[in-house]
């Protein structure tokens, strides 16, 4: 019988700090999407309060210690960090992606701007808020983009992507500092 | 020369280039033309067509003239505008478009054969003979035409691109800018303000005038104080807006690190994509030279340029100066010349009646109208009345007047509108919504008016978004009133030049005229005026002008041409940056890729994932051979696949049967639990999709698999169906396929090896069936399905699991005579089965093609039925699938005729999509179609492969060749 | 006026005071024996073998704007003969071999050059897909050369070969493919058919189709109504708007295609050459311009201007696959309107009204079609059948399910 | 080119993969004589003017939009959800 080593997405990835922008490869965690059948926000509603969510408006996403529910679409969430409840079922279509995404956080001084080079969205804090968490391209990868913090946010793609989004923010940190470096 | 005690470069920072191999000094804060200026330089380039010797006409980004090569370490950039090259040390600067050097330039006798040479000529010669057009006249046109020279060479440069917001984009820095950014600023609002100068101020750098009483560069560098100490203003210098764009979309190119030597990392150039809610066009105004024979010599520049030179460089391009202008701004330039200590020769002045000038010479009611001086201009003929008479010179300031930079406004296709008042054209109001022109873009010259323009311009545009606005006093300015000028070509028997960049003449545009080219458009593609890399900036209006003269119209009945994007040309890797190795798209990788690599698997991409093609062994010499031993495992041992890159589509819902019933041609609905079914799915004309498998895991529960190829097309399929036709139902669905890593596992031994693997050995799992197992603990799903014609398992893992679960399958698989086994293998393991891919279904096959027609339910409604049964879609001239078979080798995409036939279009009867060897079957095999071919099995059919040099006689067959009964897979 | 290379000499020797104008100005008369509506390349050409093929030279061009302002003017200038599909085969072939001749046809130097087009595959299924392709050409008469990477590296050393995400596994080359000047070729069937009595009247702006018992009699136009018994609609990026007027709904959808040309440069690619893993194609015209183009922007438009999106993805697939061209710089950028049909290939057709023809859909295939289209669209505005090479360009096989779908996208118009 | 997505908010046009006119919304009920059909798969109005066309919002939320726009200035001014028109 064979011993399965679970891989994290990451395994083996350094953080990179440069420019002033930190960038962190995030562990895997529980990710579950909840999609809502027709009708069915009332009674989803209601399982998951108790969890201390609730359903998030779109491009918005909430948090109850490690359990979070981010807005991915049209009456569909992720879970992510939590184990759905039971009872979701009849409700919602509950689809288990853990392991199916990789994430990263980003944060610094910097960070619109290093953004700025890969999201055609604004992301600056104005239009982009502690809260808000949206579906967008990076450069030319889907992904769930999240603020967590005045100066951070965290970018989730497809796992087997995570090379090319890995290569593709380092570059705009090389690029960053270079620009830094004859300002100075 | 350098003048002392004038402009604004470092002169703290001395710095040296080279030009042509020689050594030159400079100051930090110059151009290469300011700076070959000071060292005498006038002679900086060769004209395009007749090779004429050239220097800058101009100070901007609008110079038709000094184009060079700059030459780095590894690469060449061709076509750089001296005028707007910062110089820095080691700077290795090349002239161009020349045979020989640049002062003894071969092609220098194209001037000498300028009559044979006029507009147009080639498009009435060069005819005969035929045969030589690709081997004499066009090689030697081709090489003598061009300007500078691409290296051959990979560009290894870095280069960028970004984003920005603003709610007001302020392009431009000038008076009018510079008002309009500082209004914008103090409301609050966000502001980016762009300049393609590396300094602000615009005409107040270049004019040195006053504002407010004190000197402009102090109130320029007030405002930039202001404006840079501001967390809601980015001030971009250098960089150059270069087109607008939907919805306030605009472009821009930054010159990041083109003013100093390379740095690893460092961008040459970003580009922009910046969205603005509004927009100020403060790009000021270009000056018109004056047509008149021989005005191209270097030594004659713009008015506006001698200025620049003067004020912004301490530069004068000659030691004795004269002036060609109508206006007053002749005076204010030979007073700061007289000022500097430069000396002043003459004026001349067409106009009949204007002020004189102490200590200068002025002739009013001149022209000039003639020059002399092979490299450098050394005299001017100057016209007066009856009189004419030569004055030595080696510089001419000419001015025909001012166009508005309006080039942006017509990027949307906004048609600008002439002005007898300023006898120019102005922009049109409104061409790119959200953008205002202001200023001298608008048409309003005097500084006062440009800040005033700025100002009242952000004003409106902040409250158009709601914005409280401060009101700003206005420091004072020069306001005098603008002195029109239609002075565009002073006649006279030699060649005058309109357009210099391309080598357009006066006699050119009447020739244009002549042969009624007289659309300003033949005009212009027939001259070619405004083709060359200045985009007509400085000779558009005189074209239009000797045009309309010579057809009898007035300017505004003949037009303009339009302006396209990009306002100044852009590096292809500027906005392609990104593109360059790897960059193009997103790499994909499997779980399984390290341990395919590891074994030495050659990876090959597919839908932008990357699968192993096949994995060598020891002693083997090539793919070939590799391949046949992994198809023989999976015959006779077990081999093992990674699959994952097949798409997988969770699907849920009480509606969720009835849905695929729908996208589907076979019925769903009545698959029991735990079954898994192949289906094919249709595009609404009636062809084939995709097909695929699909397993009901629980009554509301299916999961859909697509091929690699076509899994974001299915996904926007389903989405569309679902949300245009059902988006009421009880469906959701969702793309699973990076959760599950999911490995095929074939061969008379599957299901040993499975036994040895799973937690548990495996019951009666029927053939398409599929259940939950464990693995190592781990919760899997197992479903009995072959894409190799053998007893065929998946097995799917969380994708976090995959390379364990792969390097132990492929151990075990090892242990037992087989491995894993590649995309090659796979391949000739479908063929051998008549399995089809997207090589066979290439969007142009039906159901019927490939003999799939029984699979469309009569039953029911779906995607594609009825577009299917078009008449042309079913008869008996459609190509069907079949297979071939024969000893020797085939190749895909040769053609199929009746043995004996002539090879012609009327007799080619079909073609051949997929070929292997078939090292089970010891022949090659062919899926192919083939008119009426379902009808045709054991006819003889030959195969002609013309490139390939291949003709063969094969057996028509049904496409399955192997186990035509399914025995092996059911077993 | 006959031009020559010894006319070139005389008349500069004298001052080009003798050169004639290339055509007329002339004002509309009030009847013709045919009208063919849109001056572009197709309607020129079309009025040109009117008068040369079948004799009819009391015709009339009738153009809004100026002659040669629509796509002839507008497009890479590609020629080639590439297509593998029965029904375009022929009539591409037919129309290179027109091509092949045209400057003697027309006394008119249009600057055909078979420099060659390389159309690069990047996997194992592309080459076969490009092989079907050649060997359709070489049945068909023209030509094609099947190169592998090394064939590929010999003819073009600076692709990038080290490339790692669409490596180059070869390409087919058709050295009979090439490039020509595209004004010129308006031009010269301008010139080529106002010699031969045919009116070509500019600004004149068709404005309604008289139809009289199922039969058309003439048409409205800005400078008066025109009688004639036959009429064509010649009209690539305007064709559904000039339907209407006849009351019919085309199977057209309106795109924008952009190109880009940049600053002149010596002479570094010699060739056409089309990458297979993105949008991107170019060749370098004898200006010294790289001129370059991708796909539509692929939303309906007629604004004969495109969007960044599109623009940025095309300078990425060449930084891609050339990257030698990073430092050439873009010096302009137009869009033009393609009429989009819902398998990619045109129509050349009768239509419900008798003796009102139509020659529509070209997708962005028009401009080495130009020959061959006037060719095929006289001869089916003369003679009331269609010409053989041109014979499957039904209007009415969208219906009937004989479509010429060469990409195998379907019926979706943007996908051609 | 900018879309403002129901969903989403104001994205760029790349997000967005285009298939057609709105046409393609008013699928003939199976059944239909192969005129409808014709004229739903390829027959179009085309206007140089004001238009209605299909969107799919494939690099953010997914949905398909039915966008009110003009072909001849690019003007948009209207984004909807396909999904949603069932609920007007």
């Amino acid at each position: 019988m064979p011993e399965l080593i679970a891989k994290q997405a990451w395994a083996g990835q350094a953080s990179v700090t440069k420019a002033g922008l930190s960038l962190v490869p995030l562990e895997d965690r529980a990710i579950w999407s909840v999609a809502l059948f027709p009708g069915g926000a009332e009674a989803a509603g209601a399982v998951l309060a108790p969890l201390g969510l609730g359903f998030p408006q779109p491009n918005r996403w909430v948090s109850a210690g490690a359990a979070r529910l981010v807005w991915t679409g049209r009456d569909q969430a992720f879970l992510m960090g939590a184990e759905p409840p039971a009872g979701l079922a009849g409700a919602a279509a509950v689809t288990d992606q853990s392991g199916g995404w990789a994430g990263v956080a980003l944060s610094g001084p910097g960070l619109a701007q290093a953004l700025a080079r890969l999201v055609p969205v604004d992301l600056t804090p104005a239009a982009f808020p502690e809260g808000a968490a949206i579906r967008a391209p990076v450069n030319h990868m889907s992904a769930v983009i999240l603020r967590t913090g005045a100066e951070a946010v965290e970018i989730w793609v497809f796992r087997s992507m995570a090379r090319t989004l890995w290569h593709e923010l380092a570059e705009v940190l090389d690029r960053l500092e270079a620009r830094i470096a004859i300002k100075g | 020369m350098r003048v002392e005690g004038k402009g604004i470069i470092d002169r703290s920072h001395p710095l040296r280039f080279t030009f042509d191999g020689k050594s030159y000094g400079g100051y930090r804060g110059d151009t290469l033309a300011s700076a070959l200026l000071a060292n005498d330089v006038r002679l900086m380039g060769r004209s395009f067509k007749y090779h004429r010797p050239r220097g800058p006409l101009t100070a901007g980004s609008e110079e038709p003239n000094a184009l060079v090569e700059i030459h780095g370490k590894t690469n060449q950039t061709p076509n750089v505008r001296a005028t707007m090259l910062e110089v820095f040390d080691g700077l290795d600067v090349r002239s161009q478009n020349r045979m020989g050097t640049l002062k003894y330039d071969l092609l220098e006798v194209n001037d000498l054969l300028a009559p044979f040479l006029s507009a147009g000529f080639y498009y009435k010669t060069f005819m005969w003979p035929r045969a030589f057009w690709e081997r004499v006249y066009e090689p030697v046109i081709r090489r003598a035409a061009g300007l500078g020279s691409l290296s051959g060479k990979h560009d290894e440069g870095v280069y960028e691109k970004a984003w920005a917001w603003c709610d007001l984009l302020v392009i431009g820095a000038g008076p009018t800018g510079l008002m309009a950014a500082l209004t914008a600023a103090r409301a609050g609002a966000q502001v980016i303000l762009a300049d393609e100068n590396p300094l602000l101020g615009g005409r107040l750098v270049g004019d040195g005038g006053t504002l407010g009483g004190e000197p402009a560069a102090i109130w320029v560098a007030g405002v930039e104080a202001e404006l840079r100490s501001m967390p809601n203003v980015r001030v971009m210098t250098r960089t150059t807006v270069t087109g607008a764009y939907d919805n306030g979309t605009f472009g821009a190119l930054e010159r990041v690190g083109l003013h100093r030597p390379a740095r690893p990392n460092l961008p040459r150039e970003c580009f922009w994509r910046i969205v603005a809610k509004r927009a100020v066009l403060g790009a000021g105004a270009l000056e018109r030279p004056i047509a008149f024979p021989d005005n191209d010599r270097p030594g004659i520049l713009l008015t506006s340029a001698v200025r620049t030179y003067l004020n912004r460089f301490g530069v004068v391009p000659g030691r004795r100066v004269t002036i060609f202008d109508g206006s007053e701004a002749g005076r204010v330039l030979a007073r700061e010349l007289m000022a500097a200590g430069v000396q002043v020769a003459a004026i001349i002045d067409p106009r009949a009646e204007a002020s004189g000038l102490e200590d200068c010479p002025v002739h009013l009611g001149a022209q000039v109208v003639g020059s002399r001086g092979r490299l450098g201009l050394r005299a001017i003929t100057v016209r007066k009345g009856a009189e004419t008479f030569e004055i030595e010179t080696d510089c001419l300031a000419m001015s025909g007047g001012w166009n508005p930079s309006l080039h942006l406004t017509c990027h949307m296709n906004g048609r600008p509108r002439w002005s007898e008042d300023i006898m120019a054209f102005v922009p049109m109001e409104g061409a790119v919504p959200g953008l205002t022109a202001a200023g001298a873009a608008a048409g309003r010259f005097s500084t006062h008016a440009a800040l005033g323009d700025g100002k009242a311009a952000a004003t409106a545009a902040l409250k158009d978004l709601g914005m409280a606005v401060p009101d700003l006093p206005l420091p004072a300015a020069e306001d005098a009133p603008y002195e029109p000028r239609a002075l565009w070509d002073v006649g006279g028997e030699g060649r005058a030049w309109i357009d210099f960049a391309n080598d357009v003449t006066t006699k050119d545009v009447r020739l244009a005229a002549k042969e009624n080219y007289t659309s300003v458009e033949h005009m212009k593609r027939y001259t070619t005026q405004g083709m060359a890399p200045d985009q007509g900036k400085s000779s558009n209006v005189a074209a239009l002008a000797v045009l309309a003269d010579a057809t009898g119209r007035s300017i505004a009945d003949t037009g303009i041409t339009t302006f396209r994007p990009p306002f100044v040309p852009v590096s292809i890797a500027s906005m392609g940056a990104g593109g360059r190795g790897a960059g193009f798209a997103p790499q994909r990788f499997l779980t399984s890729d390290q341990a395919s690599r590891d074994r030495g698997a050659p990876m090959i991409e597919a839908g932008l994932w990357y699968r192993p093609s096949y994995f060598p062994k020891p002693g083997e010499t090539g793919w070939k051979e590799a391949c046949d031993r992994e198809v023989g495992w999976v015959r006779t041992a077990v081999g093992v696949a990674d699959v994952s890159t097949l798409g997988k589509i969770d699907i849920q819902g009480r509606d969720a049967a009835r849905f695929l019933d729908f996208v589907y041609t076979n019925t769903f609905s009545t698959l029991p639990v735990g079954r898994v079914r192949y289906g094919l799915m249709l595009r609404e004309d009636g062809m084939v999709l995709d097909d695929g498998t699909t397993a009901r895991l629980g009554e509301n529960h299916f999961l859909m698999t697509t091929t690699t190829a076509a899994a974001g097309l299915v996904m926007r399929h389903l989405d569309f169906v679902h949300q245009a036709f059902c988006a009421d139902w009880d469906l959701r669905f969702l793309s699973v396929t990076e959760s599950w890593a999911q490995f095929a596992v074939a061969g008379p031994m599957a299901r040993a090896l499975l036994n040895a693997t799973l937690d548990a050995p495996l019951g009666d799992l029927p053939f398409m069936g599929v259940t939950t197992v464990r693995v190592g603990g781990v919760e899997a799903r197992l479903f009995r399905i072959s894409f190799s014609g053998e007893e065929g398992y998946e097995l799917a893992v969380p994708t976090r699991y995959g390379e364990a679960l792969f390097r132990d399958l492929v151990g075990r698989a090892e242990t037992m005579g087989g491995g894993p086994y590649g995309m090659e293998a796979l391949n000739v393991l479908r063929i051998e089965k008549g399995f089809i891919t997207h090589a066979e279904i290439h969007g142009r096959v039906t159901a019927f093609d490939i003999g799939m027609e029984k699979m469309v339910s009569a039953k029911k409604d779906c995607i594609g039925k009825a577009a299917a049964q078009r008449p042309g879609l079913t008869g008996p001239e459609r190509q069907q699938l079949v297979g071939l078979k024969t000893h020797a080798p085939l190749t895909a995409g040769a053609h199929l005729f009746r043995p004996g036939a002539v090879v012609e279009p009327a007799t080619d009867e079909g073609y051949v999509t997929s070929v292997c060897w078939s090292p089970t079957l010891n022949c090659w095999l062919a899926l192919a179609f083939l008119a009426d071919g379902r009808a045709r099995h054991g006819e003889q059919i030959r195969l002609v492969d013309h490139l390939r040099d291949i003709d063969v006689t094969c057996e028509v067959t049904g496409p399955v060749f192997l186990d035509p009964d399914g025995g092996r897979m059911r077993a | 006026m006959r031009y020559s290379g010894l006319k070139v000499i005389t008349e500069g020797l004298f001052g080009n005071k003798g050169w004639k104008p290339a055509w007329r100005n002339p004002a509309p008369k009030p009847a013709y024996d045919a009208i063919v509506i849109g001056g572009g390349g197709h309607g020129l050409s079309t009025a040109y073998y009117l008068a040369k093929n079948h004799g009819l030279t009391n015709i009339a061009v009738l153009e809004k704007g100026y002659l040669g302002g629509g796509n002839v003017g507008r497009n890479t200038t590609i020629v080639r003969a590439n297509y593998f599909l029965p029904g375009n085969q022929e009539f591409y072939s037919h129309s290179l071999k027109l091509w092949e001749g045209l400057e003697s046809e027309l006394n008119y130097n249009v600057m055909h050059s078979q420099r060659g087009l390389i159309n690069l595959f990047h996997s194992d299924g592309q080459r076969d897909a490009f092989a079907r392709r050649g060997n359709a050409m070489i049945t068909q008469g023209d030509d094609a050369i099947l190169l592998d990477r090394d064939g590929v590296r010999e003819l073009l050393p600076w692709l990038d070969f080290e490339q790692t995400r669409f490596p180059i596994y070869g390409g087919l080359l058709h050295p009979r493919g090439g490039t020509a000047r595209h004004d010129a070729v308006a031009w010269g069937y301008a010139r080529g058919a106002d010699r031969r009595g045919v009116d070509l009247i500019q600004n004149c702006e068709v404005t309604g189709i008289d139809i009289e018992g199922g039969k058309v009699v003439g048409v409205q136009t800005t400078r008066g109504p025109i009688r004639a018994p036959k009429v064509g609609i010649v009209v690539a990026g305007r064709s559904s708007q000039v339907a209407a007027m006849a009351g019919m709904r085309l199977p057209i959808e309106s795109h924008v295609l952009q190109a880009f040309v940049t600053e002149g440069l010596k002479p570094v690619i010699n060739h056409v050459i089309s990458f297979g893993m993105g949008h991107f194609y170019i060749s370098q015209s004898d200006k010294g311009g790289l001129v370059f183009g991708g796909d539509l922007d692929f939303y309906a438009s007629y604004a004969a201007r495109g969007n960044l999106p599109m623009v940025e993805h095309v300078m990425e697939a060449g930084m891609t696959l050339m990257p030698m061209i990073g430092r050439a710089r873009v010096l302009r950028s137009w869009g033009g309107i393609m009429d989009m049909s819902p398998d990619g290939s045109p129509i050349i057709d009768k239509t419900h009204v008798e003796g009102l023809y139509l020659d529509c859909g070209w997708n962005y295939g028009g401009f080495k079609a130009v020959p061959a289209s006037g060719w095929c669209m006289a001869h089916l505005m003369a003679t009331d059948t269609p010409h053989e090479v041109a014979r499957r360009f039904r209007l009415d096989r969208f219906a009937t399910g004989h479509l010429l779908d060469e990409e195998g996208t379907g019926s979706q118009h943007n996908l051609h | 080119m900018r879309l403002k997505c129901p969903l989403c908010g104001e994205r760029d046009r790349r997000e967005f993969y285009y298939s057609g006119a709105a046409d393609y919304l008013s699928r003939p009920e199976a059944g239909a004589a192969p005129a409808a059909w014709d004229d739903y798969l390829h027959n179009r109005d085309n206007p140089a003017g004001v238009t209605r066309d299909l969107w799919y919002h494939e690099q953010g939320c997914a949905q398909w939009l039915v966008v009110t726009r003009n072909t001849v200035t690019h003007e948009i001014t209207a984004v909807e959800l396909v999904a949603g028109r069932a609920a007007e």
